[in-house]
């Protein structure tokens, strides 16, 4: 359902992408892992349009979405939780909420019963709300335009681990009950590679590995270099 | 704004209520002009010096339905708002929005330009006098409130003010399309995320704020002469408006719109000699103090 | 750790952004000449950090000390003036002026020549000669007249450390000089640490682990705002709670 | 630069100019000189459009090179002309006592309002240009026992330059006096605008952060450009004085901000030539649109905006510029 062939972007003269490739299958799940600053925000960011796309294609179902502005993709059902939130600040949580509303089985009902806590601050302002509940407000938020591709951002910073797990259980429930598709990128590499079966692994804009993330736990090299901080090839557990 | 002697009694309370009358009326006129300039600007961060030129077309094209049609002024207002929106709207798809990005020097001659030619046309059109706004015959004359004599357009005008603002405030703060608006001002690549087509919101947002300021210019063309030079001449206004309002803000410029009038319409009755020098000295210290506006950051 | 005083000293440093704290408690201290990195999670604070010693962010509360003094309450181009140098994470340079006019302009301000007004730029020799001495250290001398923008971003980043070096600063901040660059490219930044002068003190910010265990004598891992731990390459590395902090086994007791 | 002889030292732009652009110049200097005995009719006319000149370059230098958008240049041209018209009605009038005077005059508001309006950015900036310019235009019109109100300072009259020439109806003495005072004015900011000084004034222009973080005083800097732009703004103003021997009150108005604006914009703004190119132009255009009726220069100048804007970034001189580069380096002017 969505796919990158040799995508090149950044920003204005800045290359940070260099010719990536990428496949999800409908309902796909896929985690993106990498050091920081690797890249892998921009490669959200530039599913979503919101970066200068240099070369390559993307295509979303059928059709070659490279040159769609942001808002039709949005339309086309590739929701997005920016790991910065991004939550509007002069609206309250509920019409955070209601903006995005497109028709589906996610509704504010639905949203408030994943997450309580929004329901009881449904007044607030967006910013007059704690970052874990920011957090959930702009998941919630991505969930109300009942996306078929759900774009999730490093979703559990901030999140107390009562919280993490939720929202992972959550996740499982909508891929069950749905043909809902995810990527997610994360810092925690067992998180990533415990929730999906396939990772893809960036490194200085370019993908290092791509595949089951079986195969990468087992691959003590990338592991190491991945951990990095444990320092050179000695962080094997 | 003219204030006759006449129209002043003597006591001190009739001059304050007086005062005060006057520049709520001002202010009414100022905002309902400006607010659409705040909130553009807020949304699209273009330098439009040229807003003014809306607030003259709703004036000129009011007074051309009721001179030439016989239309009551009523029935003038909403018609006249809704030419000057369609022109708002196809300027800001042809024109503005090619400017979009541009430095702040492009924005600021694009929009002279604007002004320059919208004052040749008119001239062309209408003549270079300032064209009087005829009021029906019940409006005409003076109303008494306590013991004041007040005139009683600026009753009426007052009223409809406040009646078009509190519908302002309900769309902006109320209902799912000030959302969205809203959500664009804080944040446009996250609104364009989430589905919004920020282009055509900002083309219907600049159509209604060139309506609503047709509507101010029209309503209030006894206050702000209705004639070619309009929108060079009260430029300062609306800029101050909006710059003391602060951007993307429709309860900044109403503070903002309400204090110059009242305090230009003091000014001009306790020093009329001073013009407007005043209040330029207060509007001066006041962005010094707060350059982003009462509303905005500090 | 050598015995010199510290050239840059952070004591009990504080900063806030509304009620979230992103930098909380930071004694910090560098020696002249000495080459250090700080490291950390995303979010980790690591940015404001260097904004607060560089001047950009003022602290909710504590103190800078530049050379021994207190320097709290300086701006940017005050503490610049006192021998601090950075670069920013984000190129952020003159894009439509040549790569040379680019220099020339750090090597005026630091100079003092800047406020010269009736002599002509272009008869500073002395200040040109210098630009053309730090465009040759930094391998920009054959793109000396292209404009800023029409430069590869790789060496775009080479042409903001040349910036930062025109300053001679005794202290100098590099925020993550090699992001952006390809991989094949970044060695390049590596040689040009490797060749700045010793006595300046370096501290880099960056994420490719095998630079900064490359160039610094010592690493300090920022957790939350706050330093976890401070110790060599080989310390660090061996280091259990950085570990985690990596792998993200939600260790953030630490903070 | 000693073995060039001092003409060539005046006149000619400093290294890296092409041999054809100095010869340009050269000879547009000359050409000026004639003017008075070429077609004497018109040297009122080129007097105006010196002047013009003048002030358009004093606001090249905030909007070219500094990047400072300002909306009430004219407070400072007025301030010259009323500080020049009112000492000569009331104290003396040597010109260029009078002339100095007007510049001072002119730095003085310059710093008094740039200290405090530079302080802010953006649309803050642009009010409180507007707001000081409408403030002094009022000031002006009020104090009618002084500056004439309405009517203008009439019947100022100066003594002869220097003692010798005398400003007589051919306008001869006025001419070739404000093309001196222009040639100087032109020779110091082309100076300036090469000097490290300028060359930080373009850094603040692209990337103001970064000259700060470079240690770059930049409120001080972009101060000390106001300042001096309104000193040469204040002389413009001065020498309008002197040689029209009228100030009108229009001198302070927004609509000259906008015209200068304009004038230099027709040009092409950062480039020193913009004003020599834009005024002449924009003359002509208005002297052959305003006849028939105002409109019509309204809408002949709301034209050449939105062209400008739209089409011509850049200017005359940026259009020119560009076609000699797709021209291919063949082409001569």
């Amino acid at each position: 359902m969505l796919r990158l062939e040799g995508v090149t972007a950044g920003y204005g003269h800045t290359v940070i992408l260099e010719g990536v490739d990428l496949s999800l299958p409908p309902g796909g799940l896929l985690a993106v892992l990498g050091r920081n600053g690797v890249g892998k925000s921009t490669l959200m960011k530039t599913i979503v349009g919101q970066t200068r796309l240099r070369q390559g294609d993307i295509r979303f179902g059928s059709e070659t979405i490279s040159g769609q502005p942001s808002y039709r993709r949005s339309r086309m059902g590739i929701g997005y939780v920016p790991q910065t939130r991004d939550v509007f600040p002069s609206l309250t949580v509920e019409e955070n909420l209601r903006i995005a509303a497109r028709p589906g089985k996610w509704t504010i009902e639905r949203v408030f019963e994943l997450f309580p806590n929004l329901s009881a601050r449904r007044g607030n302002k967006g910013t007059e709300i704690s970052g874990g509940e920011q957090q959930m407000l702009s998941i919630g938020r991505a969930l109300m335009g009942n996306p078929s591709l759900l774009l999730l951002d490093e979703p559990m910073e901030g999140l107390a681990p009562v919280i993490v797990e939720q929202l992972l259980e959550a996740f499982h429930a909508l891929r069950r009950d749905g043909d809902l598709a995810l990527i997610l990128v994360e810092q925690y590499v067992n998180l990533a590679l415990n929730f999906s079966p396939t990772t893809i692994v960036l490194d200085r804009g370019r993908v290092v590995f791509s595949g089951d993330s079986e195969r990468l736990r087992n691959d003590q090299v990338l592991m190491a270099d991945l951990i990095g901080a444990g320092g050179q090839s000695k962080a094997r557990h | 704004m003219e204030i006759k002697k006449s129209e002043w009694g003597g006591e001190t309370m009739t001059a304050i209520v007086t005062v005060l009358f006057f520049g709520v009326a001002y202010g009414m006129i100022l905002y309902l002009i400006s607010v659409g300039l705040s909130v553009t600007m807020g949304l699209m961060g273009f330098v439009n010096l040229a807003h003014g030129v809306f607030a003259m077309l709703g004036g000129y094209a009011a007074v051309t339905l009721m001179n030439q049609t016989g239309m009551s002024l009523f029935a003038a207002l909403p018609l006249a708002c809704l030419a000057v929106t369609v022109v708002g709207f196809v300027l800001e798809r042809t024109l503005y929005s090619r400017l979009y990005g541009r430095s702040e020097l492009d924005q600021v001659l694009f929009s002279m330009g604007l002004i320059l030619i919208s004052m040749a046309l008119v001239r062309l059109i209408w003549g270079p006098m300032a064209q009087p706004v005829q009021l029906p015959d019940y409006l005409k004359g003076q109303s008494l409130v306590g013991g004041i004599e007040l005139p009683t357009y600026r009753f009426v005008l007052v009223a409809f003010g406040a009646a078009v603002i509190v519908a302002l405030w309900v769309i902006f703060e109320r209902t799912l399309f000030g959302a969205r608006i809203r959500a664009a001002v804080d944040n446009r690549g996250m609104a364009q995320a989430i589905g919004i087509d920020t282009g055509r919101l900002f083309a219907v947002t600049f159509g209604l704020g060139t309506g609503l300021a047709a509507l101010g210019g029209a309503l209030g063309a006894d206050v702000l002469a209705i004639a070619p030079n309009y929108p060079l001449h009260y430029i300062v206004y609306f800029m101050v408006v909006v710059a003391v309002g602060g951007l993307g803000s429709i309860r900044g410029p109403f503070i903002a719109a309400l204090s110059i009038g009242l305090a230009d319409t003091a000014c001009k009755y306790l020093l009329p000699e001073m013009g407007s020098v005043f209040i330029f000295a207060f509007v001066f210290a006041l962005l010094l103090w707060r350059p982003n506006g009462i509303t905005g950051k500090r | 750790m050598n015995g010199s005083a510290p050239i840059l000293e952070t004591r009990k440093l504080n900063r806030f952004f509304g009620s979230v704290r992103v930098t909380g408690d930071v004694d910090f201290a560098l020696h002249p000449g000495e080459r250090r990195a700080v490291i950390g999670p995303n979010g980790a604070g690591k940015t404001t950090f260097v904004n607060l010693l560089s001047g950009r962010l003022a602290p909710s509360s504590g103190q800078v000390l530049l050379g021994g003094e207190t320097v709290t309450a300086l701006g940017e181009a005050q503490r610049i003036k006192r021998g601090m140098g950075r670069t920013f994470q984000i190129t952020s340079l003159f894009p439509n002026l040549s790569v040379r006019k680019n220099v020339f302009l750090a090597v005026a301000e630091h100079e003092g020549v800047a406020w010269n007004l009736f002599r002509s730029a272009a008869s500073h020799r002395d200040q040109f000669g210098r630009v053309d001495e730090l465009l040759e250290r930094v391998g920009l001398a054959d793109v000396a007249e292209v404009k800023a923008q029409d430069l590869p971003y790789g060496r775009q980043r080479l042409l903001e450390i040349a910036v930062a070096l025109a300053l001679r600063p005794k202290v100098l901040l590099l925020d993550e000089p090699a992001a952006g660059i390809p991989t094949s490219e970044s060695h390049i930044i590596l040689t040009i640490l490797d060749t700045l002068p010793k006595d300046i003190a370096v501290l880099l910010i960056d994420h490719d682990m095998d630079l900064v265990f490359r160039f610094a004598q010592r690493i300090t891992v920022l957790v939350q705002g706050s330093i976890m731990v401070e110790g060599t390459p080989a310390e660090i590395a061996a280091n259990e709670r950085v570990r985690k902090i990596y792998l993200g086994e939600s260790d953030h007791a630490a903070a | 630069m000693t073995d060039r002889s001092t003409a060539a030292i005046l006149l000619l732009p400093p290294d890296g100019v092409s041999g054809t652009r100095k010869a340009l110049s050269m000879s547009l200097w000359l050409a000026a000189l004639a003017i008075p005995t070429l077609v004497p009719g018109y040297t009122p006319l080129a007097n105006q459009m010196v002047v013009m000149i003048l002030f358009a370059l004093s606001l090249d230098l905030l909007v070219g090179f500094t990047g400072i958008v300002t909306l009430g240049h004219a407070a400072l041209f007025g301030t010259g002309a009323y500080t020049a018209g009112i000492l000569a009605l009331r104290l003396t009038n040597d010109p260029l006592i009078t002339a100095l005077c007007g510049m001072a005059a002119a730095a003085l508001v310059g710093l008094v309002t740039g200290s405090c309006m530079l302080r802010t950015k953006g649309l803050a900036f642009l009010v409180l240009s507007l707001a000081a310019a409408f403030m002094l235009h009022e000031l002006a019109n009020m104090a009618s026992s002084v500056t004439g109100g309405d009517d203008g300072l009439q019947g100022v009259s100066f003594s002869p330059l220097l003692g010798v020439f005398e400003f007589d109806f051919r306008g001869h003495t006025a001419f070739y006096y404000s093309l001196a005072c222009l040639f100087a004015a032109f020779l110091l900011v082309r100076r300036v605008v090469n000097s490290p000084f300028g060359w930080s004034l373009r850094g603040i222009r692209e990337n103001d952060g970064r000259m700060r973080a470079i240690g770059c005083p930049i409120y001080a800097r972009r101060l000390a450009a106001y300042v001096m732009s309104s000193a040469l703004a204040g002389l413009a103003g001065a020498l309008q004085a002197q040689t029209t021997q009228f100030v009108a009150l229009n001198s302070l108005s927004l609509e000259l901000s906008g015209d200068v604006l304009i004038m230099l914009i027709l040009g092409g703004s950062g480039r020193l030539y913009g004003a020599f190119v834009g005024v002449p132009l924009f003359m002509f255009a208005q002297d052959l649109l305003a006849k028939e009726d105002p409109a019509n220069w309204y809408l002949g100048q709301g034209l050449i905006l939105m062209v400008m804007t739209l089409f011509v970034p850049g200017g005359v001189l940026g259009l020119v510029e560009r076609l000699r580069r797709n021209l291919g380096r063949g082409g001569r002017r």
